[in-house]
Formats: structure tokens, C-alpha cells, sequence
């Protein structure tokens, strides 16, 4: 082979190396949770979602790689799932059921135990119709800021028999069903979060599953 | 090919660098590394005196947070010594006692030793942990890169030590294998005039680094134990 | 006046480069810079904008007007480009006035901005918790609560009523107190012309009277986590009589979750502490 | 195969002994902490582990290149010595090296690599924001993207020109053979390279959310990511204080006879200038990390509020190492401009004196200005007329060098060299970032072009187009020096005109978006933004074009194309031009002595002369 060849091989084979790194690069970055598309069911006054979530203490291995770490699932064709980025139709009523089997945490803020912009300003907890609960007793908060949704979720009580360990969670160890309905403005991409500090570990509460999107945050797109 | 260099040049043309350069590099940057490590240490002076100046909430320093100043001060006195007895050490080599250097080095080794054992016997002795507080931070990690500097300067007086000793028995002016210093066999050239050239001169640079060191202890120990 | 050589020409064409850029720039440009005329600390932004520009003008212009020059005038003619230029090694009287011109725009400038920063009560910008600059007579305090993700508010004045939006009232000085329960935030009210940090445990004031009514948006303008660019919201400036049914609306509305607030103050340490869980 | 080249220090045993040490420590870490300390069994993360793993990896690696047989040796009182074993060929680019022109070569080649990954980034982050609200990049990864952007470009830059041109350059300038401490300047090479790789790791622990600033205490908050960003830091902290050192060493102890302060090229005053801030600032920034590392480990308070620090410290003593280090971004492209404007005007450089003045003025209140970067944070407000005064007046320092600049032109015979192409564009570029500087020092500017893209858009000004443009200077200008052949001139012109062109207007827009309510590092923002950020983001996929055309460029010209330059191709009177190239590997055969200034354009006998020096005097060389 002479020089040249030498060279130019070399310098394809530079190429390639980069570009493949490159790309492993910024594939890495945009790999992220597929969205969930919640079926819509049509009823009176127009279209409506059932959405069904579970909040849990922590997530297991099966489901994560960071085993410890407190999540929201959804409940997807009867299976429950860690994906929390959910697709939901524009200008609709949506009822959602939240079981909720993490134990209590207590807000920083407790203004954010009052809920708001819900249908009714009210959610029911274990069938019990109420707009505000104990900011201490709080486990999670279900928030759509830019909807101005917001729901407290109180958490089961720390002497609770049959406390649930590992998820997904069935529903015969100890929970809270929490419902409420919001509806969807118009077409848009909105985060969702959670407002309580429940990363255990974690200065101020808020690192680890509060800063990563697919375990107390996500998204809903709106279409 | 210009008239100031061409390709040919060998390595002999190098190897005839003057010792002096190399003593000079070894007291400039002495002096240079001292100034750096200064602005290291002057990062947590500013961090004790902003902290304790704000004390917000009042737990700059519970207590039950309390160093003992026994230990701190003897730590302190430690590397003083240390320093001090350098001081002499350069004086003897500079009057060629190199027996009484040498035995000043290895005390001043000892004392250094016992400075940083006396500061861990502090640590696992006391009664509060890095928790505690800003002072407990502010004492926790400045009094630990203190020490890790103090192993730094311990590992320098070794080096200087070491080469005294490995070479006291050799003549100054002796001659010199090839690629001695570097270890280097295929070179046709010493690269070193006498291994001993530059012992004082590197004596001197430990020395003053040392006594910056020990100014530091000085501050250290007046504003984490005194103030 | 005759124009002689190198130094006239350009000493010509910043003069009327200069006299063609200034007016542009006081009668076009300032007034239309922003963050706007909506508040007086806005306005004293555009005014200091507007004054700045006005003293970098000559300097700009005579730099590019030099530049252009010398690209034009100086470049090496055709088989000329080895000849050596004059060995001018620097002229100390041009090295003088430059100093002297350059150290009087700069103290001007010091000067200026520093008046106009008392002037206009701080311009907007926090202050810390005690306010050098503050403003004489009666004030609205709001108090603005970073936390992740989000700026609630209060009005100590109506009950400490604590809400999701941010309403003003127009022609009102308001005392803003910006804190923050976790991290560091900042709160950015881009048209009030108003910016300062949310730490934790700090009380950072910052004053602003809004002029005219309007929306305005916030939003954060400190890296503080996942959500930071999320963190934006719109706010209201309204007339005084709006801004009563709205406070007394959000008072009945908060009402059952004010038992459980505490007690108005300047900062918080709320649990739970340092590392939750 | 030889085995024992393979088994000896080299870079493969660098990787092997690296990542064996990198598991180790990661071993380690796990004995002791974990389950015995509460915190990391919850969360599942260990940074003691990981900090360990880095800390025993780097050993590794370094010990594998042959940094440990030095120390050790003179632990066992071995006398010191000057170099290394002096290899020949290609190979010794890839090892422990002293030779101070192959660590210069080492430099430009690793910090290019680094700078492309940084400029990815910057591509991806556009890419994200061609959308107000959609997300291509969700948002903790885009706020990876972003502190991995800010921070390689920040710490690689910082050694930018210092690492590739002053450690190839100096040396020869001053007329000495080496540096003064050759072992410390290969190290200040592999401990960027090491701490590169470093950073790049975040991606694997969760990335980091804090930008290039890394705020308490989001950075306590932060994931495992967080632990690459400290370590990568210390470590650009440790290298440039030690080529701080080391520069400011050469300099005093290894000048040629004749070389007096005086007639030290405005390049290496430029050099001392940087390296007395890196010098002493970077050890603060270590400092500073390492108290950051003692929160995120042993759960100390130094920034922690609740626990009685404070977040203000941290901001305090990251920007006493912060300002000092934008000046370190600064200070080598002054230098650069100011070398290269002689040469291609003909002329001497007019006010040398003020000049030096100037990097040592900028270099002294660097020191002075950084609260400004806390204008609107609530600290201290009584202080800022003061901290206002200070941040302008290092305008005029600033002023110096242009006026330097401008006076060197004049009368001049200017030739546009793709060199003086881009030092011309750093005068345009820095003139821009000078004065958008000053809305950000006046305090009621501030309020609204803190932390939005105007500020953002400023310091790219400064650093890109100041600092950029004069590294590419440099490259142009000195490449052929290093390699001995050519950059090819048209592709360098195209390079050039679409570097500038697009640079300007990608951040010139920027200043305008920020100025209307964008904020910095925000993966949303307003919809009336989009038209403005669409063009920019057009503009700047231009930018990054440019930047392949350059490396096109380069890769042809040095590998295929490989045109001879002979000694001098721009026929400069500097003493570097009047050795061969490339530069033999001891510089001179005899040491010159210098008779005067270090630009004797127009001295002597008048026009069309030569380009021979007639100020630098080498003893003849005895003949064999």
C-alpha cells in the first residue's frame, strides 16, 4: 500500500471512530421514557381520559436501575408502568385515580396542601370529598403548573399494617385512593411534578428521582 | 538549516546546561508553589470568617464543638520545629557539616511525622463530627489539607534526605555514568554533573517552603483554636 | 478646518460618523430599549441604557472608522508587502489623551450609574435585606417564595394570604421581598424591570412602581435544577379597585389551607432539613 | 511485536492501569461507606465511591505513562535530573514526553479534540431551543448538555493558547532550550486530558444540572453526575497552577543573555500576565471544589444554609477564582494580536510599554470586580458603586491594548495573511464584548441583562470571538512553525469569512434576545423569541460548518497535501522564524544573545531589505 492510501484509510477510518462516538454521544441524550397514550373514551359534554397512577416508596429493581428511589407509575392495559411522560387529548375532562403507598413526608411549602384547578376545586380522598389536607401528612403532590393543577396526596400512615415494599404495589397492601378530575386547556407540552421533598438522601429532598424526568416528574403532552 | 540551529544537533549540546539553572528553578518555584498554596488556604480563611461573620442561624459553632487545644497547639509547635531546625540544617550544609544536616533532617522528619499523627489522634479523639456546623466544617477540611501539604513537605525532605544519603560516600567531582539521573542507558553523555550539586540548593527551597508551611500552621492554629 | 493626512481623515469620519449615529441612537434606539416605560425602575433602565450607548458611541465609531481606514489606506501595496513601515514605536501625547479620554468616560460612567441607582431606588434589582436605596413613603410589601419549580406569593398587608399568581396594583410602590425554601432561584419580572435572587434564609428586596396596567412575565432567571426553564409564569399589574376584588376573592378561596401557613416573616426554614427522608 | 514497548510506559498501559484503578477506588469506596453511612444506602449513589475511583484511576493512569517512576526514584534518593528518557518518532506524542515542542503539539491536538466536543454541544443546544416549548433533549439532559458545554469550553480554553503555544513558543522566544520544570509541564498536559475524560463520564452518573458555575446548592443536590464536574475541575485548577508556575519560572530563570525585561516579546508578557492569575486563582477554585466535595461526602455545612453556611460563600469564592479566570481566557489573545499585528503591518508594535501596562493592569483588577457577577443576588449592595467603578475601569487596561493595536497599523503595510485576518476580527469581536460589557457592570443595566442570554452572548464575545479567533491566529500563524508545511491559504480564507460572518451573527442577535427576556440556560422561553433563536440557531449550525471546513483544512494540509514552509513563510523578524522547521529537538545549537526590541521592522538600512534578524546574535557554530 503506499503512503497515500495509508493516509487516506487512516484518516476514513479517523472519521468513522468520530462520528460513531458522536453519535453513541448524542444518542445517549435523547433517549428518554416513550409517551404513554392514554385512550380517550367519549362522553357526555365532550371527550374524557381515565387515568389510573400509583405513587410508591420505592421503585424496585425490575422497574429502574435505582432501586431505592420513589416513583409514580401508570397503569397501562392493566399493566403498571414507570413511564411518565403521558400523551392526553386537548380540551378534555380527565379523571384520575391515584393509589398512593408512600408514607407521609410533609411539604415545605404548606400552601401546596390546598388543591387547585381542579373540576369542583376538590378531590376525594379514600371517598372523602376535600380541598385541603394536613401539609404534614402530605406524600406526594400531583402538579400540572402550567394547567395550575394541583393535588396533595396524602401519604399512608407511617403505622400502617401490610406497608408495601417493593413495586409495583398491589392494591391489598396499604394505600390511599385519592380522585380527582382537571381538565386539559389547549394543545401544549407541560411538565408535571411533584412538590414534595420525598427523595430520601437528598439535600432538601429534591435530587435524584425529583431531578429525573420518569420518577416524581414527567410530562404531559397535550394534543 | 539556519545559522542559529539545524537538525543535527545532538543531546551532548544540552547536557552542558549549568547546574545553577536548575538550583535556580528549584527556589523560584519554592517561592511560586508557596504563593499558590497561600491563595489555597486563604479560600478557607475567607470561608471561616465570612461564616462565623454571618452565623445566620446561629450554629456557627454549638458547644459541644470544641477542639483540643492541647493536641492542636502541639501539632502546630510540631511543624514550627520542623521548620525551624531546617533553617539550621541549611546552615550546616552550607558549612559543609553534612553529618549534622543530616541527623537535623531526620528529626525534622520525625517532628513532621508526629504533627500530622498528633492531628489524626485529634480527629478520632474528638467530640463532634463534620455535621456540626460551619466551624466543625471549616476545622474539619482546613486542618486536613494542612496535613496533607505537611506529607507533601514530608515527602520533599525525604527526597533531599535520601540523595545525601544514598550518596554520602561519594567524592564530589566524581565521575558520573552515563544517563545517570535519568536512568536513561543509551545515552552517551552524563546528564548530571555530580548527583550532590544540587542538594543544597533544593535544601534551600524545602526550607523555604517549610517555613511558609509552618506560617500557615501559625495562622491555622491562631484562628481555629485561638479565635 | 483643513484636513491633513491619515489623522484628519479619520479624525473626519468619527466626527461624522459620530454625528450621524448619535441622534440615531438618543431619538431612535433608546427610547426604545428595553425592558420599557411600564415602571419607574424599567425606565431608569432605558434612561441608563440610553446613556451608555451615548457615551460608547464616539468611542465605537472612531474604532471602526479607524479600522476601515487602516484596512484601506494601509494595506500593503503590490510587490511592496516585504517593506518595512516607519519604525513608529508609540507617540506619548495620542498615548495621553487616549488615557485622559478613556479614565473620563469611565468615571463618568461610575459616577452616572451610581446616581442613577439611588435615584431610582435600586433600579429593580434586589438589594439584600437591608435596602440602601429605598424609596420615601408608604410601600406594598410582596413577598416572592422560590422553591423547585415554582414562585408562590404573599401579602403580608391582607392577612398573609399566600397565592399561585402575582397581581399588582398599578401606581403602588411595591416592596417586593424575595426569598426561597430550597435552592437558589431568581425571580426575573421581565417588564417591571425587576430581578433579584431567591436564597435561602435571605430576605433580598427589591422596589418597583408600576405605571401602566398590563401583563407581565416571570421567570427564573438562576440555574436551579430539572425544571429552571419551566419555571415561568405570567403576572398582572391592574387598577386599584380590580386589584381589591382580586386580593379578597384569593383570601375566601385560600381560606381553609391559611390555618396550617406560618406566620408571615421575612425568610423560612421549613423542615424537613438538609437531607430529607 | 515488541513486548517490551508494549509493557512499558505508554499510553496502553496508561488506559489499563487507569480503568483497573478506576474499580478499585470505586472497591474501596464501597468498603467503607455505603451501608455504615445512612445516606448513600437511600439513595443509591456513592460519591465517596466514585470520588475515589477517579481520584485512584487517575493514579493509575498517570503511573501507567510513567509520572510514578520519577518520585519514586527520588524517594529512594535518586539525585534529580532534568528530562525523561528523550524518545524520537511519532511515539513519543503518546507518552510522558518533556520535550516542551512535543507537549506543545500534544496540547493543540487534545485541547482541539475537547473543543470539538464542547462545540457539539453547543450545536445540540441549539438544535433544542429551534423550538420554543418541544424537546428534543429532555430536561435534565439538556441541562447536561448545556454544564457540559460551559465547562469544557471553560476549562480547556483556559489553557488554550498557554498549553499548545506558550509551552511550544516561549521557551524559543526567551532563547532557552527547555522549560523549567519539564516533568510538571507534560503533567499539566495529561491531567487536562484525564479530567476531559473525566467530564465526559457524567453522562454515565446522571449528568450534572448546574452549568460550567456549579451553584450551591443545587450542586449538593445534584446526582453522581455532579462528582465528574468537581473532579474535572480540581483537576484543570491543579494543571493550570502548575503551568502558572512553570511559565512564570521559564520566564524569570531561563532568558537568554540580552533578554531583558524590556525586550521580552508582548507574547510572553502576555503569558506572565495569565499565569500570575493561574497561578493564584486556580488554587481558590480547588479550594473552593473541594469544600463542595466535603458537603456532597461528609455531609460538612459550608454552603449549606440550614446548616449555618451559606450559598453566598460558595458564589464569593467561586468568582475570586471566576473573574481572575475569564482574564485567563483574555489575556493570551492580547498577546496573540499584539505578535502577530507587527509581523503582518511591517511595523514595530507602537507602545509596547503601554501594552505590558495594560495585561499587567487587567491582571491586578481581575482581582478587584468579582461581586459584580452578584449584582442582583442580595449581598452586599453597599458595595456595588464600588464593585462598578472597578469593573469599568478595567476598561481601560483593556483600552491599552486597543489603542496598542491601533497604533500599530498605522502607516503600516498590511498584508491579509489569514493570521491577520483573524487578529483584525478580534479587534471587531472583542470591541463588541468590551461594550456589551459595560450594561453588565452599570448595576441598573444589570437588573435586566443579569443571567439572561445578553450576558451570555457577551462572554462569547469575549471568549470566542476574543479568544477563539486569536487561537485560530495562532494556528494559521504558527502551525506551519510547529509541523513544517502550510495551511492551505484559500481554505483558510473561506474558514475565516464563514467563521466571522456566522459568529457575528449568531451572538449579535443574542445580545438583542437577551435584552428582550431570555434567560440563560432555560430549555423553554416565550414564543415572541422563536424568530430571533430560529436564526440564530440557523446561524450557528454556519458556525459549527465553518469549524469542519477548518478541520478539513488542516487534516489535508498536514496530512496529504504537506506543502514545505521552509524557515520563515511570512518573513517575520521574531526569533522563532529564524530557526527551522519544524524546530529542532534543542532549539539552538548555542544559546543567542539578544541586542534589542523584539520588533526591528523598519530599524536599519531602510526598504525592501531582508527579513534576516539583525538583532539576534548567535556565536558561530564550532565546526567538527
Amino acid at each position: 500500500m503506499s503512503m497515500r492510501v495509508q493516509k487516506a484509510l487512516a484518516t476514513l477510518l479517523g472519521i468513522v471512530v468520530v462520528g460513531i462516538l458522536a453519535g453513541i454521544y448524542v444518542t445517549s441524550l435523547t433517549g428518554g421514557p416513550t409517551p404513554y397514550r392514554v385512550p380517550v373514551a367519549a362522553a357526555a359534554g365532550g371527550r374524557s381520559v381515565n387515568l389510573t397512577i400509583q405513587t410508591v416508596a420505592a421503585v424496585g429493581p425490575k422497574l429502574a436501575p435505582n432501586a431505592n428511589w420513589v416513583s409514580y407509575l401508570v397503569r397501562e392495559h392493566g399493566i403498571w408502568h414507570r413511564s411518565t411522560v403521558w400523551t392526553l387529548p386537548a380540551n378534555s375532562l380527565i379523571h384520575v385515580t391515584v393509589y398512593q403507598f408512600d408514607g407521609k413526608s410533609g411539604l415545605r411549602n404548606p400552601f401546596l396542601a390546598q388543591a387547585r384547578g381542579l373540576v369542583g376545586d376538590a378531590f376525594t380522598l379514600n371517598g372523602k370529598s376535600l380541598s385541603t389536607i394536613n401539609p404534614d401528612d402530605a406524600s406526594h403532590t400531583f402538579a400540572i403548573p402550567q394547567l395550575g393543577v394541583l393535588v396533595p396526596l396524602a401519604g399512608v400512615a407511617d403505622d400502617a399494617e401490610n406497608q408495601c415494599d417493593v413495586a409495583p404495589c398491589p392494591l391489598s397492601t396499604a394505600h390511599n385512593t385519592i380522585t380527582f378530575t382537571f381538565r386539559t386547556g389547549k394543545k401544549g407540552h407541560y411538565r408535571w411534578q411533584c412538590f414534595v421533598p420525598c427523595a430520601a438522601g437528598f439535600y432538601y429532598g429534591f435530587g435524584g428521582p425529583m431531578q429525573t424526568i420518569g420518577y416524581m416528574d414527567g410530562f404531559v403532552n397535550v394534543v | 538549516m539556519t545559522e542559529l540551529a539545524d537538525h543535527s544537533t545532538d543531546y551532548g549540546v544540552v547536557a552542558a546546561e549549568p547546574p545553577e539553572v536548575m538550583a535556580r528553578n528549584l527556589r523560584i518555584g519554592a517561592h511560586l508553589w508557596a504563593s499558590a498554596s497561600a491563595f489555597f488556604f486563604a479560600a478557607f480563611l475567607f470561608a471561616y470568617f465570612y461564616l462565623r461573620a454571618l452565623d445566620s442561624t446561629a450554629v456557627w459553632r454549638p458547644k459541644h464543638v470544641d477542639p483540643s487545644l492541647t493536641l492542636g497547639t502541639l501539632a502546630a509547635v510540631s511543624l514550627v520545629a520542623a521548620a525551624v531546625l531546617l533553617r539550621f540544617a541549611v546552615a550546616d550544609h552550607r558549612a559543609d557539616r553534612l553529618n549534622a544536616w543530616r541527623f537535623k533532617g531526620a528529626i525534622v522528619l520525625a517532628l513532621l511525622l508526629a504533627g500530622v499523627v498528633l492531628q489524626i489522634v485529634e480527629w478520632s479523639t474528638q467530640s463532634f463530627g463534620p455535621t456540626d456546623g460551619p466551624y466543625a466544617s471549616v476545622y474539619l477540611g482546613w486542618t486536613g489539607l494542612l496535613s496533607l501539604f505537611v506529607v507533601g513537605l514530608l515527602y520533599w525532605v525525604e527526597t533531599t534526605l535520601a540523595t545525601s544519603f544514598r550518596y554520602r560516600n561519594t567524592r564530589r567531582g566524581a565521575p558520573v555514568p552515563a544517563g545517570h539521573a535519568s536512568g536513561d542507558g543509551d545515552r552517551s553523555d552524563p546528564d548530571i554533573e555530580n548527583p550532590l550539586s544540587l542538594i543544597r540548593s533544593e535544601l534551600e527551597a524545602v526550607s523555604f517552603y517549610a517555613t511558609f508551611l509552618s506560617g500557615i500552621g501559625i495562622v491555622t492554629w491562631f484562628v481555629l483554636y485561638v479565635l | 478646518m483643513r484636513l491633513q493626512g491619515h489623522a484628519g481623515r479619520i479624525a473626519a469620519l468619527t466626527v461624522v460618523g459620530t454625528a450621524i449615529v448619535l441622534p440615531l441612537v438618543i431619538f431612535v434606539l433608546g427610547p426604545n430599549m428595553p425592558p420599557g416605560h411600564r415602571t419607574t425602575g424599567a425606565s431608569s433602565q432605558v434612561n441608563d441604557n440610553t446613556v451608555l450607548l451615548v457615551v460608547m458611541t464616539p468611542f465605537t465609531v472612531f474604532i471602526l472608522a479607524y479600522l476601515a481606514y487602516a484596512i484601506f489606506a494601509f494595506r500593503a501595496a503590490a510587490g511592496e508587502e516585504l517593506r518595512d513601515g516607519p519604525p513608529i514605536r508609540g507617540h506619548m501625547p495620542s498615548q495621553i489623551a487616549w488615557l485622559v479620554v478613556t479614565s473620563a468616560a469611565v468615571l463618568f460612567l461610575a459616577i452616572f450609574g451610581t446616581a442613577e441607582l439611588f435615584a431610582s431606588n435600586g433600579a429593580g434589582g434586589g438589594e439584600g435585606p437591608k435596602p440602601i436605596a429605598k424609596p420615601s413613603g408608604p410601600v406594598l410589601p410582596v413577598q416572592v417564595i422560590g422553591q423547585q419549580w415554582e414562585f408562590t406569593f404573599r401579602y403580608p398587608t391582607y392577612g398573609g394570604v399566600e397565592t399561585a399568581e402575582l397581581v399588582l396594583p398599578v401606581n403602588r410602590q411595591i416592596e417586593f421581598h424575595v426569598t426561597s425554601l430550597d435552592v437558589i432561584h431568581s425571580f426575573w419580572a421581565y417588564e417591571l424591570g425587576v430581578k433579584a435572587d431567591a436564597n435561602p434564609g435571605v430576605d433580598n428586596v427589591a422596589y418597583v412602581k408600576a405605571t401602566k396596567t398590563g401583563d407581565f412575565q416571570i421567570r427564573c432567571a438562576e440555574l436551579c435544577g430539572l425544571w429552571h426553564g419551566y419555571m415561568f409564569d405570567t403576572g398582572h399589574v391592574v387598577d386599584a379597585a380590580q386589584f381589591d376584588t382580586w386580593i379578597a376573592g384569593e383570601r375566601k378561596q385560600f381560606t381553609p389551607v391559611e390555618k396550617y401557613l406560618p406566620r408571615y416573616s421575612v425568610t423560612y426554614s421549613p423542615d424537613p432539613q438538609v437531607r430529607a427522608g | 511485536m515488541n513486548f517490551r514497548r508494549l509493557l512499558g510506559y505508554n499510553l496502553l498501559t496508561a488506559f489499563v492501569l487507569g480503568i483497573v484503578g478506576f474499580y478499585v477506588g470505586w472497591w474501596l469506596g464501597h468498603q467503607f461507606s455505603g451501608p455504615s453511612i445512612a445516606y448513600f444506602a437511600d439513595t443509591g449513589q456513592n460519591d465517596i465511591a466514585l470520588f475515589l475511583a477517579y481520584l485512584v484511576g487517575l493514579i493509575g493512569f498517570l503511573s501507567g505513562l510513567g509520572f510514578a517512576s520519577y518520585p519514586i526514584q527520588r524517594l529512594l534518593g535518586k539525585p534529580p535530573s532534568l528530562r525523561e528518557k528523550e524518545t524520537a518518532g511519532t511515539g513519543r506524542y503518546f507518552t510522558l514526553c518533556t520535550d516542551h515542542k512535543v507537549v506543545g503539539m500534544q496540547y493543540l491536538i487534545g485541547i482541539g479534540a475537547f473543543i470539538f466536543v464542547g462545540g457539539l454541544n453547543a450545536m445540540l443546544i441549539r438544535f433544542e431551543l429551534l423550538s420554543p416549548t418541544k424537546q428534543t433533549f429532555n430536561a435534565n439532559n439538556y441541562l447536561t448538555i448545556v454544564g457540559l458545554h460551559g465547562t469544557m469550553m471553560m476549562g480547556m480554553m483556559t489553557s488554550g493558547i498557554l498549553g499548545p503555544f506558550a509551552n511550544y513558543f516561549l521557551p524559543i522566544m526567551i532563547g532557552a532550550r527547555r522549560m523549567a520544570f519539564p516533568r510538571i509541564e507534560a503533567l499539566t498536559f495529561w491531567l487536562l486530558m484525564v479530567a476531559g475524560v473525566i467530564l465526559m463520564t457524567t453522562v454515565g452518573y446522571g449528568g450534572f444540572p448546574t452549568g460550567w458555575t456549579g451553584y450551591a446548592p443545587l450542586n449538593d443536590q445534584a446526582n453522581m453526575g455532579m462528582d465528574s464536574y468537581i473532579v474535572f475541575f480540581a483537576l484543570v485548577g491543579l494543571s493550570m497552577s502548575l503551568l502558572g508556575l512553570n511559565m512564570i519560572a521559564t520566564v524569570v530563570t531561563m532568558r537568554a543573555p540580552g533578554m531583558a525585561w524590556g525586550r521580552l516579546p508582548i507574547f510572553v508578557w502576555s503569558v506572565i500576565a495569565t499565569s500570575v492569575l493561574m497561578l493564584l486563582a486556580a488554587p481558590v477554585l480547588i479550594s473552593t471544589l473541594l469544600m463542595v466535595a466535603l458537603d456532597r461526602t461528609a455531609q460538612t455545612g459550608f454552603f449549606n444554609a440550614q446548616a449555618g453556611g451559606s450559598p453566598y460563600l460558595y458564589q464569593n469564592l467561586f468568582w475570586i477564582f471566576g473573574h481572575p479566570e475569564v482574564y485567563i481566557l483574555a489575556l493570551p489573545g492580547m498577546g496573540i494580536l499584539l505578535e502577530i499585528l507587527p509581523v503582518f503591518a511591517r511595523k514595530p508594535l507602537w507602545g509596547y510599554r503601554l501594552a505590558v501596562t495594560g495585561m499587567l493592569g487587567i491582571s491586578l483588577l481581575s482581582w478587584l470586580v468579582w461581586q459584580h457577577h452578584l449584582f442582583v443576588s442580595g449581598i452586599n449592595a453597599d458595595l456595588r458603586p464600588f464593585y462598578m467603578l472597578s469593573t469599568e475601569l478595567i476598561s481601560l487596561p483593556t483600552g491599552f491594548i486597543f489603542i496598542c493595536a491601533l497604533g500599530t497599523l498605522w502607516q503600516g503595510r498590511i498584508r491579509f495573511t489569514v493570521p491577520m485576518l483573524f487578529a483584525l476580527a478580534w479587534l471587531f469581536n472583542f470591541l463588541i464584548g468590551g461594550l456589551s460589557g459595560v450594561f453588565l457592570s452599570d448595576v441598573p443595566s444589570d437588573v435586566t441583562t443579569h443571567g439572561s442570554f445578553f450576558s451570555m452572548a457577551h462572554f462569547h464575545y469575549t471568549i470566542m470571538g476574543g479568544l477563539l479567533f486569536s487561537f485560530f491566529a495562532a494556528i494559521y500563524f504558527w502551525v506551519p512553525k510547529m509541523t513544517g508545511y502550510a495551511i492551505n491559504e484559500r481554505f483558510g480564507k473561506i474558514h475565516f469569512w464563514t467563521m466571522f460572518i456566522a459568529f457575528n451573527s449568531t451572538f449579535g442577535p443574542l445580545l438583542v434576545i437577551g435584552f428582550l427576556g431570555m434567560p440563560r440556560r432555560a430549555v423553554t422561553y416565550a414564543g415572541y423569541l422563536h424568530g430571533g433563536n430560529t436564526w440564530v440557531s440557523i446561524s450557528a449550525f454556519f458556525l459549527g460548518g465553518s469549524m469542519l471546513v477548518f478541520v478539513g483544512n488542516f487534516v489535508w494540509s498536514q496530512v496529504f497535501a504537506r506543502v514545505p514552509v521552509g524557515a520563515n513563510p511570512w518573513a517575520s523578524k521574531s526569533i522563532e522564524w529564524q530557526l527551522p522547521s519544524p524546530v529542532p529537538v534543542h532549539n539552538f545549537d548555542r544559546i543567542p544573545t539578544f541586542g534589542a526590541d523584539p520588533y526591528p521592522y523598519g530599524d536599519g538600512d531602510g526598504a525592501g531589505d531582508s527579513t534576516a534578524p539583525r538583532v539576534v546574535t548567535a556565536p558561530a557554530r564550532p565546526r567538527p
